[in-house]
């Protein structure tokens, strides 16, 4: 069973930007990283690779946002890193968050 | 005047003035769906019509086309290019690969023009868009421990990608379905054909322009390649044209399908599976040269060679 | 062969092997929204060209109709499939209301096989959509305090839905337009619906692939009910249409609309109204099982029903 | 009875009673993409047949009307409206523009009653879109400092804005291709049309009946302008038709067109060049008022108008 | 007349990410709750209930975020909780930033 | 070169949501303000102004995020609030976040 409290308890919230082309396989790789969820939405932008402006199908880039436990964050984050900074678009970022039910996002290890 | 290339001049120049006509990424979608599905649907009715045990020899000397423009591409863009390995095989593989629109637009030039050709090419175009790609693929992973290649990977976004799915899949449909299942469906897929075509053209002309800044840094050489490439890709697929015993018209289209360059199945498998290779690059050639060169000025050219070779 | 379902198996394989082709959402929703107008159309110029008052009785038995299967489905989801009450009266609102995809097929099957039908059809088809959800509904509510129930939400969400609204809003423009009215508007709503409609099995056959996994945990009942139920549905419909007079082709579109399981109206009806029901396994039932049932097995399997029942 | 304003009245019904009915944001790109092109190859292909050059004084007049209803609107809005001047502008440039979609209604209404007309009209259709809207904008700038005004964005926002670069963009194409070329176009561009036309009404009654709460607060100066001032923009349109010499039909195309309001083109471009402006004001009269008036009301009466002034 | 200052003051930012078929209650709710203002976007997501991949009507998700001061935040938070968690897919948290004008989101009692 | 860390160090995020009208000044004055770069997404809402659903063309809203430092956030919000917040419909936030290669969001002055 989950603790639920009434009061907000500290999450981490992990938002990855990047290209379309990545979407399945960052999903898969970040819920084996210890995610429970994560939640996508379309994008478009510009950063150091240029513009992208979601013209068309190469073009297109995407937001997902995880909430989960400090740790998990980490190696999201990392992995990230690892994987893609070098070769894709991509930006990253971590924020401390509140929510409800903080068990519903902490990786049991 | 032939209006489709009017439609990709239109974009073209719409984007360059800054306008902020754009179409609606879903409808890109939309429109590609469609074109992919039409084509494969067009070319399962005439395969239903045909003996198609009979045109085996023929595809496979198809499959063999589009293995061997890559390998004639990739040093050239190596060795003379100075390219790194990656992205010259990654452009190897868009040029191994071809164009739907361009074939479209090459269908059309035929019709206009009361030129007879073999009902089944899509057949050949749906053959042409793998090989292509998976040469590049395998060129750009000869360098590196080959044990290491995730294979089921590549193979699943070769095979599975969406392109080849509509394209394959619209052409056993339309096996299946034949001449006489199809005929409900042609209001849409058939009589509206050209007009869909049109809508793409418009897009790709928005497109194209939006990357044309890319020319700049892109060099005097990819722009050369761009060009002459998809000649020699022409009088390749012309002489294959002859010996597979294709009438003028099917030379034409062979010759244009290996002239054009894919820019929608192959970016999307090459980003995957060559993620060192710059996809600007091979974008910019594909389809902000390559593309328009083919349809305003190519396809006139490869129909003189055509005629030339047939000795008409 | 028809092509029709032929869209669905391309759609359910792509997605089964892991392919990367999806339909657009809003291009989903324009397909949907074309459908319903289409039928709702076709349906009310039809309706213009009979004496509406005449089709009164028979309107009241359809409805009747649509009351009686969610009542029929109840228990045996409750009692026999132990399944909870909430989940039990979504389930059997679901199989009370209709496909608008299946009524399509089993038309384009008479159709092609030359049979004829009461053109007006589609009227019955607006008029089942709702009942079956509305007494859905009410199987849920029974157990829980009637007078805090929210029914100017209820009602609202079940004929102010969106299919209801384009159905119905439909079948009124065409009624008032009439045949005349219509003809500039059939190059799109009537030459094209077939077309159209191969592009929403496909997505059909993606949609039903993704949630073929829920099969593995939803437990054989479900699956044989989705089977079953269709069939005692049909065979419900079949002495209706009897009764009511209908020909053999009106007949088998009656039996297969009551076989029918609804999956756009229903789920989001329910989903505000039952919020309690896991919508997982009403949309496993209608779309998953029943849904390619009917279109693959069900409507000639319905067909040699209403034959023999018609002593034909 | 016409189909086309029962879509409206289905929209704006279904919006009324919340209604979850809603045409997703990129099917409305689509549509307007789609309208704004056909109208624009329709009046291109009809100019190919003619001299163009003859058609210059018309057209000149035609410019000259564009700028004058502003110039009329201003000062009432400002004076008799109490409008501050930025707002006044903006909606004396709504009602100088053109409603695109209006004048398809008014085409409809002349076709269905075998009424001729130029077919050379979408021309002034393009013409119109234009003078409007530059002068409402130069209305609005003429309080402040003309050297501060960034009369490049400005122009940039009228000349290639998207409406206008599809309209024309189509006018020339069609011009160029002539209809020989656009005959293979047909199917998606002419026959599709009404069909199209239908479904953008569907969503335009959706748009206005949500905008229709705004009618509280705006005061009933705004909703007798928006009744008046078409009337009296419709007369203007009739004296110019007759002073160029169009027929009966042609005239009172450009009397719907001088009556029209526009609400996709002016509302971007004003959003941009006048920012002081509430957007929520104009809107309100040209789509909630002026729109379905001339549309339900206005044409007949405008014909009235027209044969009463042609004498027939 | 609101209150400007020129350096950013706190306030509570709730993001709220559901089905899309409650959208609209969810925004009256939160209105009446006293936020000033909501934003939404469609998404696409995984969670505790399954993929909702957004590829039908009956799949789709929808991301609410609002802008407002703290105890307003807290009702929002604890409303979704008691009307939703039970039976709708849904996650919802807090964040802390900065607004230039705090008047703007904060409920008058 | 940039330098890399290992643990996410902080950095600032604007996001500003206003009329889709304004996407492509907005977006150049960003970047003339020193961002490297943003991301946009199509919304629909709420506010003062009223309900923009985002039904039709002029009733279209976005959303802009923009990861920067300190300095930009605060040149970026005060941008917007000058040009922008008398005459459109918009509301601006700031957070605290992190990211792994924070010299990639600082404007080089
Ligand atoms: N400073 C930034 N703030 C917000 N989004 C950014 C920023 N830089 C890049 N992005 C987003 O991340 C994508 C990839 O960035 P990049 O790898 O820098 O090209 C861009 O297309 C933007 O959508
Ligand atoms: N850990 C998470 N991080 C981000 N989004 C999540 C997370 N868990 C769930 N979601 C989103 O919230 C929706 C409902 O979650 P759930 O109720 O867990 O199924 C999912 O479809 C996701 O879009
Ligand atoms: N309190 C709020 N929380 C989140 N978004 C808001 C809020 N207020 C306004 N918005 C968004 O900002 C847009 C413009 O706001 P306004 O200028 O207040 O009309 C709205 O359409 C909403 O999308
Ligand atoms: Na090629
Ligand atoms: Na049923
Ligand atoms: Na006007």
């Amino acid at each position: 069973m989950e603790a639920e409290t009434h009061t907000p308890q500290p999450c981490k919230l992990v938002v990855i930007i990047s290209e379309a082309a990545i979407e399945q396989s960052l999903a898969d790789e970040v819920m084996q990283l210890g995610a429970h969820g994560y939640t996508v939405s379309d994008v478009r932008g510009q950063g150091r690779h240029g513009a992208r402006s979601a013209l068309w199908g190469a073009d297109r880039s995407i937001r997902m946002e995880i909430l989960c436990d400090e740790e998990t964050s980490l190696a999201i984050l990392q992995h990230a890193e690892k994987t893609y900074f070098r070769h894709y678009a991509m930006v990253a970022y971590v924020a401390d968050v509140g929510v409800l039910r903080p068990a519903k996002f902490k990786h049991q290890r | 005047m032939d209006a489709i290339p009017l439609f990709f001049v239109l974009g073209f120049v719409a984007r360059l003035a800054r306008s902020d006509l754009k179409i609606p990424g879903q409808l890109y979608e939309a429109l590609s769906i469609y074109l992919l599905l039409a084509i494969g649907l067009k070319g399962g009715m005439e395969l239903a019509k045909q003996d198609a045990l009979a045109l085996l020899p023929q595809a496979m000397s198809v499959l063999v086309l589009g293995a061997i423009i890559p390998l004639i591409a990739f040093p050239v863009l190596h060795k003379l290019g100075k390219l790194d390995r990656f992205n010259a095989a990654a452009i190897a593989g868009h040029y191994g690969s071809v164009s739907v629109v361009t074939f479209a637009v090459a269908v059309d030039y035929l019709i206009a023009r009361g030129i007879a050709y073999e009902a089944y090419m899509p057949l050949f175009l749906v053959l042409l868009e793998m090989p292509g790609i998976a040469v590049g693929i395998l060129l750009a992973k000869m360098g590196s421990d080959l044990r290491k290649v995730r294979w089921g990977v590549l193979s699943h976004e070769i095979f599975l990608g969406k392109s080849m799915v509509l394209l394959a899949g619209g052409l056993i449909i339309g096996w299946i379905a034949g001449p006489a299942g199809l005929e409900p469906l042609e209001p849409l897929f058939f009589d509206l054909f050209k007009g869909v075509l049109c809508l793409f053209l418009l897009e790709m002309g928005l497109v194209a322009a939006s990357q044309a800044s890319a020319l700049r840094t892109s060099g005097v050489f990819l722009v050369v390649f761009a060009v002459v490439m998809p000649i020699v890709s022409a009088l390749i697929g012309t002489v294959a044209g002859l010996l597979i015993g294709l009438s003028p018209g099917g030379t034409l289209l062979l010759a244009t399908l290996a002239a054009s360059a894919s820019y929608i199945a192959a970016p999307a498998a090459m980003r995957i599976a060559i993620p060192e290779a710059n996809p600007g690059i091979s974008i910019t050639a594909a389809l902000v040269v390559t593309f328009p060169f083919n349809i305003l000025l190519g396809i006139p050219l490869y129909d003189m060679i055509v005629r030339f070779a047939h000795g008409s």
